[in-house]
């Protein structure tokens, strides 16, 4: 269980444009180090953002954070980020 | 002895001022701009020397690695908000001196009102304090006495313990050793919900909306901390604590019922509450 | 609900494990020793399954920038102390686990009993826990649930309210969920100076140290409260108000007398402390 | 009024070998930017602890503090130390 450790690396990335340059540049290298499980690693790398909601990221940082470093299309992200995460309901996220 | 001369509760969406400014608002917004412009005329007739402003960080500035319930800032300087939310939203700097004597008062008196602050001496203010204060005090000529509440990061306290804390700091400013006008302006929110299923253009929770406000209006504690769990509130959308400075703004008022409130319902996002305390002498509870 | 097995508070000097290590130590380092051997026994007797460590932070960890006046850590390790303790003193580290669940019970009920804990998700502990720790459990096998107090960054909170968040500990303990025994460990110090004029090698005011074990001893918390105050202790050694913590922990006790205290006064270094509350079932306060 | 700008400095330099070494190599460009009065900044760049005392430094960082970045004799420090601060009592070192 490493929720703090997930809203850590977002919340870095939100609050400074260089920090997500490096995540975006090398995400692998960029959490190099951080006490992630693999599969918040893996969710993390892919921005599987319904991955990490489920597992109880923080959902204000989740939303601004993959909006900040999503790599497709942000519309279609948009249009289909409620649809994903929906079958989740509402995870705890309490870190 | 300070004098409390205003408590008053207004949102902090950092989309309202947007919603305004567009070309032809819809009639909500118009009608919520104008409740905002009384409010703030409000205020100033008030004639606050010290405005006490309660509101919460984003994450911004508290992390979980050292996440306050309460604390006081005590920086000579307030200024904000962060880089990225002017980004998001295009909203307008603020910058207020501090009063820092009253803040290191309340922070002296806290512990006999059976409050544990927390303080800071270097801090930025984000959306949920330059918001209002642009609304309410657009001149930037009046200094502050920020407030942060844990209404973000869970375990948030209960609407019980908010309510309580707002007593204590009425008691806080009676006590205080200047005989200082203090406003209070606190900000927050009613349902509403970020990076979840729910999330969509108006209201999370419409009925959450008016029911609270109900409660609010008619200074009827009671139900609205009975009411206002977390879970319920999560169940109305998941952003919806912010509403609990609105519960600790009815312990500043000692559980009376403000002299007026509202709220406005656009189609465009959630909606836009307000709420005061009459500011006439004698008239606080 | 769990089980309170033991109240325990002893010194947190960074100096003492070097004192005793010494080729010939001093009679009152050699006795204080004893004292802390007999103390380690002693907490090992009373079988706990999790140690709730109360002590402060030397502005290592927590600053003036957000500095709490309570904080409850639940990151899942305690690690400590800072490297540069390590290289100023020569102490060995300490790791232990923390027992997550407790701390976020104690967490979540603490409100309710009145008290306003941030909390950390990441934290380092420094020497306050860290020494105490090798001396009382060198097996590092028992998980702890830290809370660290602010003694060391003024607005302190006054002695009444360190004994009021003992007594809500204590009410927190008692409602906690699990049926764990649970033992309470305390660090602090009597009247010590550092950086400044009365700085020297035994106590900066043996006679305060005196007078406060006395008390402590007799359960007397009014005269505590009453004497204990910022200007008291600061006149006794700038340090001093790391005493604060062993007031809590006549809170957490509800006012009893322990069962044993006193106190070893070494002519190199500040005096080294010990009390303890009954741990035998039924005879705890 | 900045002693809180004060406690930093000295607790940043306590905290990290690294910042200390930057702090003795050039103190001027270290406290560059800092919301320093002149007399503190003169104080810290001079070594001078006990005007940082007389102005209220937190005492126990200025001890840390003024032993890691002494360029002198520490044997005269520690026995000069004491006199040198006694003049002013105890300063309220409150931020
Ligand atoms: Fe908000
Ligand atoms: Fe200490």
């Amino acid at each position: 269980m490493s929720k703090f450790q997930v809203d850590k690396v977002m919340r870095e990335a939100i609050l400074d444009p260089k920090v997500a340059s490096a995540f975006k540049a090398d995400t692998e290298k960029f959490l190099e180090g951080r006490d992630l499980t693999e599969t918040e690693r893996k969710a993390l790398i892919d921005i599987d953002y319904a991955t990490l909601y489920r597992l109880g990221a923080h959902p204000f940082l989740l939303n601004g954070f993959t909006r900040l470093v999503w790599k497709g299309d942000k519309a279609a992200l948009n249009a289909e980020y409620r649809k994903n995460i929906a079958p989740f309901g509402y995870p705890d996220f309490s870190t | 002895m300070a004098e409390l001369v205003e408590i008053m509760g207004i949102s902090h969406s950092p989309n309202f001022p947007g919603q305004i400014a567009e070309p032809n608002p819809e009639p909500a917004i118009v009608e919520a701009a104008h409740d905002y412009e009384l409010m703030r005329q409000r205020m100033a007739g008030t004639k606050p020397d010290v405005l006490v402003m309660i509101a919460s960080d984003h994450l911004n500035q508290f992390f979980m690695d050292n996440m306050p319930a309460f604390l006081i800032g005590k920086a000579p300087r307030a200024e904000g908000p962060f880089p990225h939310e002017m980004r998001t939203f295009g909203i307008a700097p603020y910058r207020a001196d501090v009063e820092v004597d009253v803040a290191k008062s309340m922070l002296q008196l806290a512990p006999k009102m059976g409050v544990d602050f927390s303080f800071s001496d270097e801090f930025r203010i984000d959306h949920a304090f330059t918001v209002p204060l642009n609304f309410i005090r657009p001149e930037m000529d009046l200094p502050i006495v920020p407030i942060f509440t844990n209404v973000m990061a869970p375990p948030v306290p209960p609407a019980q313990r908010f309510f309580e804390v707002g007593k204590a700091i009425r008691r806080i400013i009676d006590a205080l050793p200047s005989n200082k006008r203090v406003g209070v302006l606190a900000s927050g929110h009613l349902a509403i919900e970020i990076g979840g299923p729910k999330e969509g253009r108006s209201s999370s929770d419409p009925e959450f909306d008016r029911r609270m406000m109900n409660l609010v209006g008619r200074g009827d504690v009671e139900n609205v901390i009975e009411e206002a769990t977390w879970d319920r509130m999560m169940a109305s959308g998941n952003v919806t604590p912010g509403f609990l400075n609105f519960v600790l703004l009815m312990g500043l008022a000692d559980g009376k019922a403000p002299s007026v409130s509202g709220v406005r319902f656009p189609r465009s996002k959630g909606s836009v509450p307000y709420m005061a305390w009459d500011s006439q002498p004698g008239a606080l509870p």
